[in-house]
């Protein structure tokens, strides 16, 4: 076991793959020689040389098509989309092509790409570079979509995505790529579509991605010492596929539901995973189900109109404590 | 026409029959597509070629087997011209089992990755990139494969024409842009909405790429023109940028009656029809009429056959609906 | 009162704002001098003229910029995008934007832009042409969006939506087009953000869209008269702003929703409302929500294969029969 | 440097001490910014205009008070340059009440309609067809009013670019648009990823529009340019790409120390810093140093004050969060 930064396991889960597999190739914005705008690619270009880490020109419509073109005839491209609010200049290529182009060619295109973006608020940049859009990615059929809280996820969901046959979008939490953790030494690779259950409790289910995962647990800590509440803690790691088995049992178990989403709330993954809950173990549920999100606004630029906007671990405590008991 | 592209080399009467051959094909099978929307045996919407197939011949012929094409929803005849079955292809205008694409791509979408058929892509601009993508793959694997592109004048525009070109003369990558300027986009003339006359060949400069414009109707033309740029881009000379002037004879798709159009217009394109120029030029070459009919009769029967073949094919299963989203072969999003 | 196609409807809402009011212009991709791919817009180009009806490059991006620029400085755009699923090559402009320009100049600039689009399935067009992507609007904060399922709906929302002065995205259903349907006189304008109960039953709430709204009445139709289950229809008429009061009153008389959406199911606006009913109104449920939707797939192009995706009457009887009692 | 638009008119020292007046106050504001920032006091991100001040002031003095600028995140110094108050740059980027936006928007997105400043754009290419909008309606109303839009030189690689340039010259649309070539996109030189040169004017002729380079650290040249486009688009002769040479004396963001950009090149473009530059024209020209000194303290002393002023701004108040989504004020989405 190593301790590395969220940054580092980026690193590392992409360094790990090219070692293995000469045909991944990474390509992007300012990722090789200067190691990414989130230094989240440092070494690579080090390692692996302009071959096979390639800086481009602004132009996300040529490098996700490029890696498109690319994954179709036999490699298996990383491309990098440096925000995620940027996923809406080549939105097309995304949602319109690499997402359908197996289904319309009834399996004779397969699709090995791996889009990697920075996502998400609390580096105070406001409304332009500061989105949770994995949900517009979900919403979108033929891409898998995974957001990982961890380190060792970060490595092990990477990995797991370079060796996925099917487009995967890779969500990761710009605000956490100073975070540490525990990495496994050596190869590491996950599994896509697992969820993983925190931490037990009794009286609600608590559902969470991402930087959402550690204020929900951090909430969980508090609501527990200080008010009785135990809860549950999931976290969800990925939306498509999506574990619904680990979800449902473990909602079912509490009869509580609570997501904790940092996207804007209309259409948000928590709205789908609610509408299954109340369909396939209605009869399970005590009580409603509780929907914790960023209101529905663009986000503020200002550290302390941002630290209101996105939900607190005081707001999360305020809401469970209201409404569970 | 600034024709720099034209050259004098002498083509064999093998390569010249070949390209008749394959413009009868391309010509006879866009006919009976049309026909057969006639009989609402197609149901969707499709875009003909209908007085573009040389290009789409010129290139055919041109390409190694292991190239890479990759068209627009108006690809039938580029789809046909790498060598797809044309019972697949009329099967998937009529979406039937035996089509292409068992009937979940349509006309808009043809593929046949066997052949090199990469795909037809139905929003503009999109398959620029991506071509660039197979090129850049085909480089860093060192197999000397060229990746062709074919889009419309109105194509031009939009903000992926830019980001390909650009993205591929710096990868220097073996990638041919072909542009086939049929002066329409779907009823609006290119002129009327570009700042430059030749909307490819003018922007060219604009990626130290070299003025290429060439008779898209002339099948000799387009071959050489084809040979000299994919040569090159095999031997790591880079991108081009190719502008074909050619004019469809139908409307944009089976809705368009093509109204928009002066009068007059059409009927002197007519005159420049691909294959009555063709034609001409072989007879003119010495080749005996009786050859000329024998391969007009050989495309006729190879039409109808894949016409039978193709309405006797069901409609395709509708387990079909929920297989290959993902390369498992299903399309589960959860467990 | 006077009988219009859908496609009518559009020209005529349209129509009858440009002559209101000078500052109302439109532009898009042979929309001018061909009357519009969809014939949607045939008469405005001749009564109107080519400086306030324009014709366009393939340029989504400098049609939506343009329209932006416009209506920030003074004028009423409406653009039109061919078909909806060509919003992913314009994207940015829509999302990050027009949506959130106010927002982030707290107010200094107003954005009175409609972006009307095609929306769907049923035309045989395949997975690239047909989708219904009106959950992609919903999600994103800043953006109002409707989609009508009658003529007069059509007329008076657009008319309503010209009006506002905030972006609002009209989703037309491209297989409704020739769809004929009553339209009173005279000029006809709505209010964005009302839902319309077509139809009360006393077994379930169907909440439901554009082409879906039909299929809905259809269906109710066929529970009532052949199986004796009476339904509530809702048509929603506009995502946002959301008929909450409307909605949740419905689903609370009858203690069951239904949705029917054309939309692949994950993160559907059905999504949201059952979050909604799941949380407000949970103690008024009697039984699992139900949401009946294309499932999450590209959609298949030949009309056999089309016809068995997205959800039909047939499908919504036998889901209805088989879940509600 | 290709400097086709130089021209010879000279400019009156009334309007020469308007240009170094505004210089003086862009360089110091920004240094203020960093200072600033190093103080944490500006939290988000920033990208200074320091060295590059000349295009700013030159298009800020040559402008109608009712002209349009659209400007990037790098924007501070365009939007000083329309006479937003500077408490109100200083208190957005300190996230204070006083802030242009109420803290909203933040550096990247500084705006101020009253002045004309559009609103700063973080998206790269996205204002490009949004100025081109500002500029049909200022036709459409007949206004004679001019749009101009500042953009970097990475961003002429980005589809918007495109589709901005050839819209605006079909429709003929006054709009200026200003490529501010720093040699650098975020780390990376602008020359390894572009095809040509020049990478905003090497493509003017794809759009059918003249080329200009112009000295960008040279105001008198920025402003005669600026001048002669903007008189001629007033006039309604259409758009103009201007390539102003420039460089960024500081890192992309606050966060960039610069340490990719070769050894000495940052000392041989200050000594073409655009401020030394013309304070020493104005003393070749005859205008005394002490005039000079009091246009430095001057500015010098707006800055201090604005830095006080937005010092003892409080921290807006959290209920601007749910204002301003809608026009009527909230950010209802349901009743
Ligand atoms: C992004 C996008 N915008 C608009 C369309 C609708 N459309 C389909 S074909 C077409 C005209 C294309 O013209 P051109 O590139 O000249 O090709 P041609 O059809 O003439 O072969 C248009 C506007 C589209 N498919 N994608
Ligand atoms: C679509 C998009 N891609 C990438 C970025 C990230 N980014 C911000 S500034 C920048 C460099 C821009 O370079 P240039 O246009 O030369 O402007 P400069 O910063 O030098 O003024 C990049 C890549 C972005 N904001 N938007
Ligand atoms: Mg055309
Ligand atoms: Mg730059």
């Amino acid at each position: 076991m190593a301790e590395l930064t969220y940054r580092e396991a980026v690193a590392a889960g992409i360094a790990q793959e090219m070692r293995r597999d000469d045909n991944v190739v990474f390509l992007g914005e300012d990722i090789g020689a200067a190691g990414g705008v989130f230094k989240a690619t440092v070494g690579l270009f080090e390692e692996f040389g302009p071959r096979r880490v390639r800086d481009t020109p602004i132009s996300e419509q040529a490098i996700l098509g490029a890696a498109m073109g690319a994954a179709m005839t036999g490699l298996k491209p990383i491309a990098e989309i440096m925000f995620s609010d940027f996923l809406a200049v080549c939105w097309d290529i995304v949602a319109n092509e690499m997402a359908k182009m197996r289904y319309m060619t009834d399996g004779q295109v397969t699709m090995p790409v791996v889009i990697r973006t920075a996502n998400g608020a609390g580096s105070r940049f406001g409304a332009q570079h500061s989105q949770a859009v994995e949900n517009w990615a979900m919403a979108v059929p033929g891409l898998k979509v995974i957001a990982p809280a961890f380190p060792a996820d970060v490595k092990g969901l990477i990995a797991a995505a370079v060796r996925d046959p099917d487009p995967v979008l890779v969500f990761e939490q710009k605000s956490l790529y100073a975070f540490k953790g525990e990495v496994p030494d050596g190869e590491v690779v996950d599994e896509l579509g697992k969820a993983k259950v925190l931490r037990q409790g009794k009286d609600c289910t608590i559902v969470a991605l991402a930087l959402m995962v550690h204020r929900a647990l951090a909430a969980a800590e508090i609501l527990e010492k200080e008010h009785g509440i135990s809860c549950t803690v999931v976290d969800v790691r990925s939306l498509v596929p999506l574990d619904t088995v680990t979800i449902l049992a473990e909602v079912a178990k509490t009869g509580r539901l609570v997501t904790i989403e940092e996207n804007p709330r209309l259409c948000g993954w928590g709205a789908e995973i609610a509408s299954i809950v109340a369909d396939e173990i209605f009869w399970d549920l005590d009580g409603p189900i509780i929907r914790i999100t960023t209101p529905h606004l663009p986000l503020p630029a200002a550290d302390y109109l941002e630290d209101n906007t996105i939900p607190s671990v005081e707001r999360i405590v305020r809401e469970i404590r209201e409404r569970i008991d | 026409m600034n024709q720099k592209s034209k050259e004098t080399v002498a083509l064999g009467h093998d390569i010249r029959l070949e390209l008749y051959k394959l413009q009868l094909e391309l010509r006879y099978c866009e006919k009976r597509a049309y026909d057969l929307f006639l009989q609402n045996l197609i149901k969707g919407t499709s875009h003909l070629s209908l007085g573009q197939e040389a290009i789409a011949a010129g290139f055919g012929v041109a390409m190694r087997p292991d190239d890479y094409t990759f068209c627009t929803y108006r690809g039938h005849a580029h789809t046909l011209a790498r060598g797809a079955s044309m019972e697949g292809v009329l099967g998937e205008l009529m979406g039937r089992e035996c089509g292409l694409l068992g009937g979940k791509g349509g006309s808009m979408h043809l593929t046949d990755v066997s052949k090199g058929a990469m795909g037809s892509y139905a929003i503009i601009g999109a398959h620029l990139p991506v071509a660039a993508g197979a090129a850049w793959s085909a480089q860093y694997r060192g197999t000397e494969q060229v990746a062709v592109c074919f889009f419309g004048d109105g194509t031009t525009n939009i903000g992926a024409f830019h980001e390909a070109l650009n993205f591929s003369v710096i990868w220097k990558l073996p990638v041919i842009f072909v542009c086939e300027n049929n002066l329409y986009m779907e009823y609006t003339p290119i002129g009327s909405v570009t700042a430059v006359e030749h909307p490819a060949a003018d922007r060219a400069a604009a990626y130290n790429l070299e003025k290429v414009v060439v008779d898209g109707n002339d099948a000799d033309e387009v071959y050489r023109t084809a040979a000299k740029y994919m040569a090159r881009a095999r031997e790591g000379g880079g991108p081009a940028l190719i502008e074909c002037m050619t004019y469809r004879h139908s409307g944009h798709s089976r809705a368009d009656p093509g109204q928009y159009r002066p009068p007059g217009e059409l009927d002197r394109w007519l005159e420049r029809d691909p294959l009555k120029i063709y034609r001409e030029r072989l007879l003119g070459l010495g080749i005996v009429e009786a050859t000329l009919i024998d391969l007009e009769g050989e495309a006729m029967r190879k039409v109808d056959a894949a016409t039978e073949t193709a309405k006797a094919s069901p409609a395709p299963g509708l387990d079909g609906i929920h297989k290959n989203v993902w390369a498992d072969g299903g399309a589960a999003w959860r467990n």
